[in-house]
C-alpha cells in the first residue's frame, strides 16, 4: 500500500514548470565531475550530438576555459564580485559563441549563475561596476542571461526523445519491475531559486525524477530525500571537518534503505562523490554494508543508451561498483575491461 | 425623519453565514425587513459544521440551527439559497441588485458578510497536505472530533483507520508567511487548535498531542485560560516551526522543527498530522469587490472607511461590511459586530434613505 | 636568472622537480632548497615556477605531460603565489572593490551588515522561528543554529557579534542553502553567514578560531588551483592518503587515472576535450587580471598576513603552520 | 540516532574523525512516556503546566552568573520536564541551590523548589536516578546518627562542656530553647559563632538552655534533596524532645532550621512553642539599647543576605539596622542585595555538593563584596558563612575580606 497519493505529489510539481530552452547551449565544466567522474562530462555532447542540438563549449583551452569560482565563494576566499566578474566573463563567452542559453554541469555552478543573476538584476549600482570592470579589464561586455538552465534540465526537456534512443529502460530484466530509484537533487539546484530556475519546485523537484519515470523507473521518496549530502565545501574538503560530511551520508542511507531502493540518481557531482564514496566509509566505520550504486544521470542515460559502461560510461569511477546494476537491467558488459580486480 | 423611514426598506445581507443570520434578526427586532444571499445551498455557514466552539465548548451547529429557526420564524427576512449577485445599479431609493437566477431585487441597503475561506495547505508544499494520506488540516479534524462526523467522532489515521494517538499539531499554516504571500496572523487558530488537542486528550487521556508552534496568540477573554487547561491535560508545546513533514513506509509522518527554547532541532513520528491552516478572504472577494465597487487591503480582506469612527461603512453609501470580510474573528466577536452594523444600517436607511 | 640556471644545473631538472614537488617535505635536502628559494629574488623564483611548470615531463604510453601536475598543492607553489601575488596589493595598486573592502575593514560590523551585498539580501526580519534550524544539516551534527546567529546579527549588537566572529560557530554551515528555502520571511540565514566570514577574515578575527584558520589551507588549496590552474579543483587533488575514506578503489583509480581519463576520452592537462583542463596562458592572464580587480586577491593577502602573524606567534614556519591548520581541530 | 556504532574513528592526517552524533531532541515515545511517568510519580509537577517560558527565574537564578558554558537554567529545565526529556541520572538535577529567587520573580507563582524536591524525592526514594556520592553519604549520616558528618550525637554539645558560659536556668513553664544546628553541633567554625551567640545571650541577661544531645538535624537539607521520610523523622524526634522538655521558645542559629522548625514542623494549636531567629532578638536588643557599644570595630562592612531569610522570610532592614547601629563601621551595599541577593550555594543540599573553584556561587558573591570595598562581610547563616569563608581559602584576592557573623560582628563592639 502506497504511502502517498501519486496524484498529489504529481499535481505538486507540476505547480513549478519551468521554462527551459529547446535549443543553443553553452556548456560550462564542473571541477568536481571533471576531478572524479569525467566520463559524466565527455557523454554530454555525445547526447547533445545524439540530439542534433545546436551547442558550443570553452572546452578547449584557446576559447578561454576557466572554472566558476562558485567552490572558492562558498568557500569563503573569493569575494562576490570576483565571483561576479568571473561568471560574467562566461556569460560573455556564451554570446560571442552566439549561444542563447548557458549550461552548466554542475549543480553549484547552477546556483551561483542564478545567484549572480538576481544579484545583477535587483542591484543597479553593482550591475554598473560589474560592466566597467568587466569591460576595462579584459574588454568583454556584461550580458545577463535571461534564462538559465542545467545541463539536467536540458536531459529533463528532451527526456522523451532520448528514450527513444536507448537500448535499454530502467526495468530489471530478470522480473520486469521497474527498479525503484532515489533521485538526489543536489541543493544549490532546488533550493537556492526553486521559483523560479528548478523543475517542479524544491519539494517535489522533478528534473531527475521525471527521467527516472520516462525512462521505466519508479521513484522513491524517503523521508531525508530533501537533505543535504554533507558534502558542504569546506566541510569535506579539509579532513578534521569531514566527521560531519560522512555524517550526513550515512543518515540519508538510513533513511532510504528501508525502501529497497536499486540506484541513487545524483545532479550535483558533489553529492555524487560523497553519496557514492562515503558509502565505504560508513561501512569500515559502522559496519553497515548499504553499497547501493550511485550514478550521475548523464551516466544512467549512458548505460541506457547501450554505450560501453567502461569506455564510454566509465564506470570504473565508481566506488560502489556499478555491476550490479547493470546485471539487473541486463546491460552486458566484459569484466575484462574493468581495471578493478574485486576479491 | 422618522423610524418609519427606515421600514420601507429591504436590506440585502450576503451571506447566510451566522454573521449574517445575526444581522437579519437584528435588524428585525428594529423593524426592517431584510432579504439574505447565501451561494451556498442552506443557511449556516461554516459554523453548522463545528460541533464544538472555542473558549466554552458549546456547540456551534446549535448556536447556527437556533438562528436559523428563528430566521424562518420571522416573517420580515426572507432567504434565497444557492443564489450569488450578478449585477448592480444605483437607484433614487437604494440599489438595484441582480442575482445569477435573473431576479432584480430593489434594496435600500447592503451588507456584506460573506466570510472567509480556509487556506489550501497544498500550498505550504513541505507539509505533503494531499500527499500524504495522515497529513489533515484543522477543517478535518473538526470533522473527525464530531460525534455526527465521518467516523462518529473516533479519531482514525485516514491510511489504514487505525485509531490515532500519536498526534501533531502544527501551528501558522499559511499564515505568518511572506513566502506564501499571508504575512499576517489568522488570530483563532491557535485557540480553536488548543480547542481541538483538548478535546483530543479528554477522549483519550492516554494520546499524546504534541502542537508545534511560533508564538501562542490565545488573546481572547478565556482563551488563554483554555491554553492552560490544554497543557494540565498533558499536550506538549513545542516554540518552533516545522520545516518539514515526511511519511514512512508504514504512513507514519515524521516531522522535523527546532526546539527553539531549548535552540535545538526536534525530530518526532506521529499517526496524524493536523495543519492549523489559517484564513484567507472569502474566494469571491475580489469579483464582490469588483461588482460592489469597494477596496479590499493589502491581505485582500475587506476594510472599512476608518477602522475608528466608521469600521462598517465602505466608500460606497449604502454598503456595508461585516463579520470576517474586514479579518478574522471568534464566533461571538461576529454575532456582536451582527447587532452594531444592525444598528448602523438602520442608521443610515432613516437619514440618508428617500 | 643567472641563479635559477645555476639551480637548475647543480640539481638537474629532473632531480630538482623531484625535490621541489613533495607535498609536505621536512628534511634537510628540503630545508637547504628552502633557504635557496628564500634567498632567490621574487622573479627569479616565478620564473623558476614557470619554467618548471613549462618543462615537460615524459609519461606513460609515449604521451607527454608538462609538469603542471607535479606544482600543485607544493610549499613552493605557495611561496611562488605569495610572491607572484604581494605586488598586486600595494596600497596605491588597489582596485576599487578591494579599496572598498580595506575601508570596511575599520568600519563597524554592523555598518557591514548594513552594507555589504550579500548581508542585505539575506535578513530583513527574523521572527525566530527555528524552521532553518530544523532541518540544517551542520545543525543536527555540531553545535550550530543558524536562527540563533540570525537573532544575534539581527539585535546589532557589535561587541556580540565580534564574539561570534572569533568563534568556531560560523564555520560549521554546509553552505547547503536548505534554510533559504524554508524561512517564512524569506531570509537567507546561509547568506548571512556566507557574508559573516567573510568579515572575519577580513578582520582577521578568523584566526581565533580552530576552524576559521583553516581558511589557510582553503586559500592554498582552492586559491592555488585558481591561480595556476583556472579551476578550483584539480584532478590530481584528491591523494588516496589524505582520502581514506574514499576507499581502495579510489586509490586504485588514483594510481592509473591518466589512463582512466584518457580511456573515457578525457585529457589530463592537455588541449583539446572536455575535462581537458589545461587553461591557455592568455586566459589564465585575464582571470588573474579579473580577481584582482575584484578583490580577491586582497583577500588572499588578508589570509595571508593573519596566517604569517599566527604562525609566528606559535614559532612555526608558514609551511608548518599550512600543515598545522590542516590536520588541526 | 547516528550516534550508534559510532566507536570506531577514522585516521585522517593523524586526525581521528568520527561520524558525527545527531544531537536532534526525539518528540517520540520515550520522552511521552517519561513525561506521563513524571506527571504520575510527582505531585508537584502539574504547576509546571502553569508555565509561558517566559524565562525570568533563568535571568533570575544566581546559577547565571557562573562561568559556565551551560549554566542551569529552571526555565530550561521546565521545558524539558514537559517533554519528557529530563535525564534524572544527570547532575543537573543537584545544581538549584534552593535559594528560590526564581519562584519569587515567577509571575504565575509556579514553586519551583517543591518541584525539585518532588523530582529530587524520586531518585532518592524510589531510585530513579542517580544520587551524588556526597549527598548519599550525608543523608545515610543523618539517617543514622541525626548529622550529616557520621559524628557521634555526643559531639553536638560535648563542646558546650568548659565554656565559661554559666547557663541561666529558665523557670519550667517559659523554657527559652538555644537550638543550635548541626553545623554549629560539630564544625569548629560555627561553633564559635554559637558561642558569642551565647555570649550575648548571657550578657543580655536572657535564660536559656540546650537541648543536651538529644537534639537532632532540623532536617532542612534532608527535605530539599528530596529524603522526605528520613525528614519526616527529624521532625518527629525534635518535635518530641522539645514537647516533653516543655520548650515555650526556640531561638535559631540558622535560618535554615528556622524555616523548617517555624513553618514545616506542623505545630498543633496547643503546642504553643514560639520559633524565633536569633538574628530578631540581636535587632531587638540593638533597639532598646541593651549593649554598650565602643566604636570598634572599624572599617566598611557589607551584608550578605541569607537566602532563607532575604527570599524566603523577607527579613532584609533588621540585619542593616543592627550593623548600622555601630559606631565604628560604614555600611555598604553589594550589587544585589536584599530580597534580590545572590546566593551562597550552600541551600538545597548545595553545601554536600562538591563544587570545583571557579565555579561556586559564593566566589560570585565575594567579587560583590570585593567591588564595595567593605572590610567585613557579615552575614546571619553558618551556611553562607562556612561557604564563603570556603571560597575565600588560599585566594589572596579575598585576603582583605574578614567574613563574621553579624553576632560575631556585635560582640567585637559590645564594651564588657
Amino acid at each position: 500500500m502506497n504511502p502517498y497519493h501519486l496524484a498529489g505529489r504529481e499535481s505538486t510539481w507540476q505547480k513549478h514548470i519551468k521554462d527551459i530552452p529547446v535549443d543553443n547551449y553553452f556548456l560550462t565544466l564542473s571541477c568536481i565531475l571533471g576531478s572524479f567522474y569525467p566520463a559524466s562530462e565527455t557523454m554530454v555532447p555525445k547526447v547533445f550530438d545524439l540530439l542534433g542540438l545546436r551547442w558550443a563549449t570553452t572546452h578547449t583551452s584557446h576559447n578561454g576555459w576557466s572554472c566558476c569560482t562558485a567552490i572558492g565563494y562558498h568557500g569563503d576566499i573569493m569575494p562576490i564580485e570576483a565571483t561576479l566578474l568571473t561568471v560574467a566573463r562566461l556569460w560573455a563567452l556564451a554570446q560571442e559563441a552566439g549561444m542563447e542559453v548557458i549550461t552548466p554541469t554542475c549543480v553549484t555552478s547552477f546556483g551561483t549563475y542564478c545567484e549572480c543573476q538576481e544579484l545583477l538584476e535587483q542591484e543597479p549600482e553593482l550591475r554598473g561596476r560589474i560592466a566597467r570592470l568587466l569591460k576595462d579589464t579584459c574588454g568583454r561586455k556584461l550580458v545577463i542571461p535571461r534564462r538559465l538552465a542545467h545541463v539536467s534540465d536540458v536531459y529533463y526537456q528532451h527526456r522523451e526523445r532520448l528514450a527513444g534512443h536507448f537500448q535499454y529502460r530502467l526495468i530489471e530484466a530478470a522480473t520486469g519491475r521497474p527498479l525503484r530509484v532515489v533521485d538526489h537533487i543536489g541543493c544549490h539546484y532546488a533550493k537556492l531559486f526553486p521559483q523560479r530556475h528548478a523543475v517542479g519546485g524544491s519539494e517535489y523537484c522533478d528534473v531527475l525524477a521525471g527521467m527516472v519515470r520516462t525512462w521505466g523507473g519508479e521513484n522513491v521518496d524517503y523521508p531525508e530525500r530533501r537533505h543535504c549530502c554533507g558534502m558542504g565545501f569546506r566541510q569535506c574538503m579539509i579532513p578534521p571537518n569531514r566527521g560531519a560530511t560522512m555524517a550526513s551520508v550515512h543518515k540519508k542511507l538510513k533513511s532510504m534503505a528501508p525502501f529497497k531502493p536499486d540506484l541513487i540518481v545524483t545532479n550535483c557531482p558533489g553529492c555524487q562523490v560523497f553519496m557514492d564514496k562515503e558509502q565505504w566509509a560508513v561501512h569500515e566505520m559502522t559496519g553497515e554494508k548499504y553499497f547501493i550504486p550511485v550514478i550521475t544521470y548523464q551516466e544512467l542515460a549512458g548505460i541506457l543508451l547501450g554505450w560501453d559502461p567502461y569506455e564510454v560510461v566509465g564506470i570504473d569511477f565508481h566506488t560502489v561498483p556499478v555491476e550490479p546494476l547493470l546485471d539487473k537491467i541486463g546491460i552486458p558488459y566484459d569484466r575484462e575491461k574493468s581495471w578493478h580486480r574485486e576479491p | 425623519m422618522s423610524q418609519a423611514a427606515a421600514e420601507k426598506h429591504t436590506v440585502m445581507v450576503v451571506g447566510g453565514g451566522v454573521t449574517g443570520l445575526g444581522i437579519a434578526l437584528a435588524l428585525d427586532g428594529l423593524g426592517i425587513e431584510t432579504l439574505i444571499l447565501e451561494k451556498g445551498p442552506s443557511l449556516g455557514g461554516k459554523v453548522k459544521d463545528y460541533d464544538k466552539i472555542f473558549p466554552d465548548f458549546v456547540s456551534g451547529r446549535d448556536i447556527v440551527n437556533e438562528l436559523i429557526a428563528r430566521v424562518e420564524r420571522v416573517p420580515r427576512i426572507s432567504c434565497r439559497t444557492g443564489t450569488v449577485m450578478a449585477g448592480l445599479k444605483e437607484t433614487d431609493t437604494g440599489y438595484a441588485v441582480s442575482t445569477n437566477d435573473h431576479q432584480r431585487l430593489e434594496v435600500g441597503a447592503i451588507v456584506l458578510a460573506s466570510g472567509f475561506e480556509v487556506f489550501d495547505a497544498r500550498l505550504q508544499e513541505e507539509y505533503g497536505y494531499g500527499i500524504y494520506p495522515n497529513v489533515i488540516n484543522g477543517p478535518e479534524l473538526e470533522s473527525y472530533l464530531d460525534p455526527h462526523g465521518p467516523t462518529g467522532g473516533r479519531l482514525l489515521r485516514p491510511f489504514d483507520g487505525k485509531p490515532a494517538r500519536r498526534v501533531a499539531i502544527i501551528f501558522c499554516v499559511g499564515s505568518r508567511s511572506k513566502r506564501l504571500g499571508n504575512p499576517y496572523c489568522s488570530r483563532i487558530c491557535c485557540s480553536y487548535s488548543t480547542k481541538q488537542a483538548i478535546e483530543i486528550m479528554e477522549r483519550d487521556p492516554g494520546a499524546g498531542v504534541t502542537c508545534f508552534y511560533m508564538d501562542i496568540r490565545t488573546y481572547g477573554r478565556g482563551f488563554e485560560e483554555m491554553y492552560q487547561y490544554a497543557q494540565n491535560l498533558g499536550v506538549k508545546y513545542i516554540r518552533g516551526r516545522v520545516s518539514e513533514c515526511s511519511v514512512l513506509p508504514e504512513g507514519d509522518i515524521q516531522v522535523r522543527a527546532e526546539n527553539t527554547l531549548l535552540g535545538k532541532p526536534v525530530q518526532g513520528v506521529f499517526d496524524l498530522v493536523s495543519l492549523s491552516v489559517g484564513m484567507m478572504p472569502c474566494a469571491d472577494a475580489a469579483c464582490l469587490a469588483d461588482l460592489l465597487g469597494i477596496e479590499r487591503g493589502k491581505d485582500g480582506f475587506f476594510s472599512g472607511v476608518d477602522q475608528y469612527r466608521a469600521p462598517h461603512d465602505t466608500r460606497r453609501e449604502g454598503i456595508f461590511l461585516a463579520g470576517s470580510v474586514t479579518g478574522l474573528k471568534p464566533i461571538h466577536d461576529c454575532l456582536n459586530e451582527a447587532l452594531s452594523v444592525a444598528g448602523r444600517v438602520a442608521a443610515y436607511l432613516n437619514n440618508h434613505a428617500g | 636568472m643567472r641563479q635559477t640556471e645555476h639551480m637548475s644545473i647543480e640539481y638537474g631538472t629532473q632531480s630538482l622537480l623531484d625535490l621541489i614537488t613533495r607535498r609536505n617535505p621536512d628534511d634537510a635536502a628540503w630545508r637547504d632548497l628552502r633557504r635557496r628559494l628564500d634567498a632567490m629574488s621574487d622573479a627569479e623564483l616565478t620564473d623558476l615556477y614557470y619554467r618548471l611548470r613549462d618543462a615537460c615531463q615524459v609519461s606513460e604510453q609515449g604521451l607527454v605531460y608538462p609538469n603542471i601536475q607535479n606544482l600543485h598543492a607544493t610549499p613552493f607553489e605557495r611561496e611562488k603565489d605569495r610572491r607572484e601575488q604581494r605586488p598586486l596589493v600595494e596600497q596605491d595598486s588597489l582596485s576599487e572593490v578591494a579599496r572598498w573592502y580595506r575601508e570596511a575593514r575599520d568600519k563597524s560590523c554592523v555598518w557591514w551588515l548594513e552594507n555589504h551585498v550579500i548581508a542585505r539580501h539575506a535578513l530583513s526580519s527574523c521572527m525566530n522561528c527555528g524552521a532553518c534550524t530544523a532541518l540544517c544539516p551542520a545543525a543536527e551534527f555540531n553545535e550550530f543554529n543558524p536562527r540563533a546567529i540570525m537573532s544575534l546579527v539581527q539585535e546589532k549588537d557589535e561587541t556580540a557579534i565580534v564574539e561570534l566572529l572569533k568563534s568556531d560557530t560560523i564555520w560549521f554551515c554546509h553552505q547547503c542553502g536548505s534554510c533559504k528555502t524554508k524561512c517564512p520571511r524569506q531570509n537567507s540565514p546561509f547568506g548571512m553567514i556566507s557574508s559573516l566570514r567573510q568579515l572575519s577574515q577580513l578582520k582577521g578575527y578568523h584566526v581565533q578560531s580552530i576552524r576559521g584558520r583553516q581558511q589557510y589551507f582553503a586559500r592554498h588549496f582552492w586559491g592555488g588551483n585558481l591561480w595556476n590552474r583556472a579551476c578550483t579543483l584539480y584532478f590530481r587533488n584528491p591523494d588516496p592518503e589524505r582520502h581514506k575514506d574514499f576507499g581502495p578503489r579510489f586509490a586504485a583509480y588514483f594510481r592509473a587515472k591518466e589512463e582512466y581519463l584518457r580511456r573515457i576520452g578525457a585529457q589530463p592537462d592537455m588541449e583539446g576535450h572536455l575535462s581537458g583542463r589545461k587553461v591557455a596562458p592568455e586566459t589564465l592572464e585575464e582571470l588573474r587580471k579579473l580577481w584582482t580587480a575584484g578583490g580577491a586577491v586582497y583577500f588572499w593577502s588578508l589570509i595571508e598576513e593573519a596566517a604569517a602573524r599566527q604562525a609566528a606567534q606559535a614559532g612555526m614556519t608558514i609551511d608548518e603552520y599550512h600543515n598545522h591548520v590542516m590536520s588541526e581541530g | 540516532m547516528a550516534a550508534s556504532g559510532i566507536d570506531y574513528g577514522w585516521r585522517l592526517q593523524g586526525k581521528t574523525v568520527r561520524l558525527c552524533a545527531d544531537r536532534s531532541l526525539m518528540a517520540d515515545e520515550s520522552a511521552h512516556q517519561m513525561e506521563k511517568a513524571l506527571r504520575q510519580m510527582s505531585m508537584e509537577y502539574y504547576v509546571l503546566d502553569r508555565c509561558m517560558q517566559c524565562g525570568i527565574c533563568s535571568s533570575a537564578c544566581p546559577q547565571g552568573l557562573l562561568h559556565d558554558d551551560a549554566p542551569f537554567s529552571p526555565r530550561n529545565f521546565i521545558q524539558r520536564a514537559r517533554l519528557g526529556l529530563l535525564n534524572l541520572s544527570e547532575d543537573e538535577l543537584w545544581k538549584c541551590t534552593h535559594c528560590g529567587h526564581c519562584q519569587m520573580m515567577c509571575p504565575y507563582e509556579i514553586p519551583f523548589l517543591e518541584v525539585m524536591i518532588s523530582l529530587r524525592n524520586l531518585v532518592v526514594e524510589q531510585g530513579a536516578g542517580h544520587v551524588p556520592v556526597s549527598i548519599r553519604s550525608a543523608l545515610a549520616s543523618i539517617a543514622s546518627g541525626g548529622n550529616p558528618w557520621k559524628a557521634d550525637a555526643a559531639q553536638r554539645v560535648a563542646w558546650l562542656q568548659g565554656l565559661d558560659i554559666p547557663p541561666v536556668a529558665c523557670e519550667p513553664a517559659r523554657k527559652v530553647h538555644l537550638f543550635l544546628g548541626c553545623l554549629a553541633g560539630y564544625d569548629p567554625r560555627a561553633r564559635r559563632t554559637a558561642q558569642t551567640a551565647m555570649r550575648l545571650l548571657h550578657l543580655a541577661g536572657v535564660p536559656f538552655e540546650v537541648l543536651a544531645d538529644e537534639e537532632v538535624c532540623c532536617g532542612d537539607s534532608v527535605r530539599r534533596v528530596g529524603d522526605l521520610a528520613t525528614f519526616a523523622r527529624l521532625k518527629q524526634t525534635n518535635k518530641r524532645i522539645m514537647l516533653s522538655k516543655g520548650v515555650h521558645t526556640i531561638y535559631t542559629l540558622s535560618p535554615h532550621c528556622y524555616e523548617s522548625i517555624q513553618t514545616l514542623y506542623g505545630w498543633e494549636e496547643n503546642q504553643t512553642v514560639r520559633v524565633m531567629p536569633f538574628l530578631k532578638l540581636l535587632f531587638q536588643w540593638m533597639v532598646d539599647g541593651v549593649f554598650a557599644l565602643t566604636d570598634a570595630p572599624r572599617g566598611r562592612v557589607t551584608y550578605h543576605d541569607p537566602c532563607f531569610f532575604s527570599k524566603h522570610q523577607g527579613l532584609v532592614d533588621e540585619p542593616r539596622q543592627i550593623l548600622k547601629g555601630l559606631p565604628g563601621l560604614e555600611y555598604v551595599e553589594m550589587e544585589h542585595h536584599g530580597r534580590k541577593s545572590l546566593c551562597c550555594g550552600g541551600g538545597g543540599g548545595g553545601f554536600w555538593r562538591d563544587v570545583a573553584k571557579g565555579r561556586r556561587l559564593a566566589e560570585v558573591r565575594l567579587d560583590e563584596a570585593l567591588a564595595t570595598g567593605a572590610d567585613y562581610v557579615a552575614t546571619s547563616c553558618p551556611y553562607c558563612l562556612a561557604m564563603l569563608e570556603d571560597a575565600s581559602k588560599g585566594d589572596e584576592r579575598y585576603a582583605k575580606l574578614e567574613i563574621l557573623d553579624i553576632g560575631e560582628l556585635v560582640w567585637k563592639g559590645v564594651r564588657p
